[in-house]
């Protein structure tokens, strides 16, 4: 694992409700992410503008770098619990990481 | 008129007329907190002089009221409004709970007229904000269901809200009396300043829900102001009957007639997910909240003079 | 020396240091929010005691001022300062309207004094605003031009200072008096030192536009000090002219002297996108503001007594 | 009990219920800033009227201690504690260095009971929070070591801390006293509730701390509480020594009691960064603070007295 | 649309000043964005450092998933208007969502 | 370099801690990079959680697009000086950019 090792693994980005942050960072742990990095966002979407004026209205951007099968396990547990009551999107691209032990 | 009150109109205005206006979210945290924690302090203070055990019969009417109202609301919600369970049960726990802004606004209404009242008004406050949560919850999911009731109370009890509450009146209880007068110009002195401020984005948010109203129709808006004058006689006849002070009449009546915007969304976006958050909020925040600060207060104090 | 000024030095000191000090931005808008409406109501509650139809010829004076003050401006910065026409219509925008900021020092000062001032100057101050923005717009774009006039206003006229200040004097007016007490606590008595946090990130910010002065040169220098003296001289006519108090017209100057800084930034950038925001700001920010403050203010005091 | 007090076991309390409860970093940042300028300008005016040559002894001794007590605690951290150099190092920095907050508590705690003090004091907070830094980094680098001094300089001497507290006594100093009468009600009669909301963040933040405890074992948490201690001691003999009033000794005795975890820790993290920072954060602020607070000022006094 | 379908978007991301907020994003909506994501930023390029102490040098970080000719139309829109005028950049990449139908 | 020009450049994502901004931001300028775009974040990872809540305990995600060689340098120098003792991570992307005279 020297310095310019490096390979690729998954970018899980999860935009959704502020109120599911609690919750949702411990799914992630569960399911097998390594660590995530989270964000206050705003936006619109299919469930309308949610500004971050009001507490119930803010959204979070949670991004979860892991191997594919995590990846994909965690997109489908979310998808299954989270989709049908909540505000939410999952997008998936690929990333280059230089430390690969880690994810 | 009272400047609070012109504060609100004026956020109510501005935010029609989409003005570029709006409290950094950090400085609408603050202001409410400090809100919180001085209505709890002062009920803490003035309740240090008084008897615990007296207010026993006052604390379980008060957790009678808050089963009692989600548990009236629910069916007309059901029937009348031909909403879904879970839409019906999440909007009658919104009413059955409290909204502490519109009780803030009858306390300096209150005080702006000299009128007195009972010390633990607060410790009732606090008390009511939660037995129509956990009723929501049951009429949603029902008794058997799979709700993770831990979850549940923990998210209810400590809440943002009802910590700041009884953490001030616990402060304001144990204090020595003479040492809270150096914090008083925070608490206490700057109390309707803050609440001016507080009462400014509250219309700028009511505003906001506006729009939303014409979407839900018209059983929506008639629900927002009857619901409370329904709230607003139970409690004057709960106050009378428990022997409080008129301006403590008051309170209760006010308490019964506002629904709550923060604890309760904030617990139902968790416990039952698949109620409309909008329906609940366009109600309490676009409707029962601006009749009661604007219209409610001055109406259930003529009730109180009547049924007294 | 008065400790504001001395809080503002500190702020430019600390900037000029690069020392780790910034307000956080959610408390810069809340300070600026409390003068806005501070300023406001003040101004309220005299005019309340006022005919209003004698503000007539003060008010179409002050707009009229607001319109000859950036044509001043503009053939100077296109013919000695050789800018572009935007350019030269952007900065002559941001002198013809005013600084609040400058404007609630001013009133420091006289207040420290025990020097009174005409009522109705923060209505004055509100309708300064405006004109030479529009004016500012006008010379960028000549009248043809495809200016969405509509969006202009919008942005103009309910931007966020307007709109605190106009909020804050409607609920002055209209307030009952007696009601008024229970917010001086923060809307009063808390003013001074709320200026005092401001002027020591407005130094910070211009001591950070010190940067780019030297980019820009000395016409820029010269013009962000000579500008101010015009504004002051013509301010003071009018002021006279008008029949005001020596403290209003001492504030009659110092709106004309001072840049904005807020207001006019916000509006060029949408509405003349090609004009370069830093060279305003470096001007308004970098000269004007520090030289009004530091200088101005009692400079124009003697200049008001010569001229009374 | 003192309110004050009363909020940090409100905090602590909430912290370790995990309620939902913390303060929006732009009002902790605002709220520490005012202290910082209240404790400076206070300082500050009351300096204004001293013989400044007067003080060099004092300040003399007092860099003599932040430079000792770092090397007192660093072998013991090293052989007892059988910390990493750069850890040990780290840790003697925090605890050679001081905590605004322990030394602001103290001011009310004196302020309650009208125990005066010298008004050098807030000036000596200044002193004692730089020579600790330089020696820790000494120590974890030795003198050959390829120290960026220039940067360890600009990031100690133009750190928040240093810069609000020193403005604030410049500002305090050099302000007209009459004219500081206007910004009392912003920064001196606030005081006291604004240290109630930094005590109640500080025990959230006390809270947190606490779950890294028993990591790092028994050790750290003696330290602690022992190496206070001694630090009080040496700061009521050098408080004797050098004649301050005994409110002054128990000032000096809390100042080397207490720990650093703003200037300090930022300082490390830059210049010593192989140091462990939740190893000293944790000392610091889940052990040190907390008891100082609750506990070592009473005992503090005591020792006061008996040495006196 | 089983839970496990996915397809490949555009994400296209804009980086620009705070005073287009509004403007921006009802271009978006005319151009055909289901939603977006803000979030507020700060930084430096072309011209000059843009740290958002003061209001006219805050930044936006604005992110659109959407099909490949609406991310191309509302790119060069953009670039057509804003770009000579106001600090921008634009940003193009792959992202497969799980939802398509959102999209 | 018409409106329709585009080429593909490297994006280098950093999430560290906020201490580090104004070094970091002076190494990008030194080792080439044309800009960057900073936002504040949360997060956990090897270094456990860094939730804002404390000024020491605050992350920052730092974006820098430019062309490859130079992100490898800047992730190289990240890497050597700053993995060891700070919380980081480093990811690069393919983006395609809109006008790339600039990056
Ligand atoms: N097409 C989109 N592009 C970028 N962000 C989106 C898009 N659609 C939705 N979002 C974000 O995801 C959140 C939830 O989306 P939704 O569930 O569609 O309301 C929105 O508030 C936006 O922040
Ligand atoms: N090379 C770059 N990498 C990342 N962000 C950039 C880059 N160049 C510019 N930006 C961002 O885009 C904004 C506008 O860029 P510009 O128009 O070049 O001033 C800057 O303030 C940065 O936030
Ligand atoms: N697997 C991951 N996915 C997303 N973000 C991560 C991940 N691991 C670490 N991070 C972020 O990078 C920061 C530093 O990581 P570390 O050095 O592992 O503590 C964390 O605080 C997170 O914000
Ligand atoms: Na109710
Ligand atoms: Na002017
Ligand atoms: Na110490």
């Amino acid at each position: 694992m020297n310095a310019q090792s490096s390979h690729t693994r998954k970018l899980l980005t999860v935009v959704t409700e502020a109120a599911l942050e609690a919750v949702l960072t411990r799914d992630l742990e569960r399911l097998g992410a390594s660590g995530y990095t989270i964000i206050n966002a705003r936006g619109k979407g299919s469930r309308g503008v949610r500004d971050a004026g009001w507490e119930t209205d803010a959204n979070i951007r949670i991004e979860v770098v892991c191997d594919e099968p995590i990846a994909r396990r965690i997109a489908a547990h979310l998808q299954q619990r989270y989709y049908d009551d909540y505000a939410m999107i999952l997008l998936l691209s690929d990333v280059e990481v230089l430390r690969p032990g880690k994810f | 008129m009272d400047p609070i009150i012109l504060f609100f109109l004026f956020g109510l205005a501005a935010g029609l007329l989409k003005a570029e206006l709006r409290l950094p979210s950090a400085i609408y945290e603050f202001v409410s907190m400090l809100l919180l924690l001085s209505i709890g302090l002062k009920g803490g203070v003035e309740l240090a002089s008084q008897p615990f055990l007296g207010l026993v019969p006052d604390i379980l009417a008060t957790l009678a009221l808050g089963l009692v109202m989600p548990l009236l609301a629910f069916p007309v919600l059901i029937k009348l409004g031909r909403f879904k369970r879970a839409d019906a049960a999440s909007i009658a726990a919104h009413y059955g709970s409290v909204s502490v802004g519109t009780y803030a606004v009858a306390v300096a209404w209150l005080t702006t007229r000299g009128i007195g009242f009972d010390a633990h008004l607060p410790l009732l406050l606090v008390i009511l904000e939660v037995p129509a949560i956990l009723v929501g919850v049951l009429l949603a999911r029902g008794i058997s269901g799979d709700t993770d009731w831990g979850r549940v109370a923990h998210e209810v009890l400590l809440g943002r809200g009802i910590v700041l509450l009884l953490g001030g009146l616990l402060v304001g209880w144990l204090s020595d009396p003479d040492a809270l007068g150096a914090i008083e110009p925070l608490f206490f002195d700057l109390f309707k300043g803050i609440l001016a401020i507080f009462l400014l984005e509250m219309g700028l948010i009511a505003a906001a829900r506006f729009g939303s109203l014409r979407q839900y129709g018209l059983f929506l808006v008639g629900f927002g102001v009857v619901m409370p004058l329904i709230g607003a006689v139970l409690g004057t006849l709960l106050g009378h009957a428990l022997g409080l002070m008129p301006g403590g009449v008051l309170l209760m009546a006010v308490l019964a007639a506002s629904a709550s915007y923060i604890a309760v969304p904030a617990a139902m976006r968790i416990s039952v997910p698949e109620a409309n958050p909008t329906l609940s909020l366009t109600a309490s925040l676009g409707i029962t909240f601006p009749f009661n600060v604007l219209l409610g207060i001055p109406l259930y104090w003529r009730l109180v003079e009547a049924l007294g």
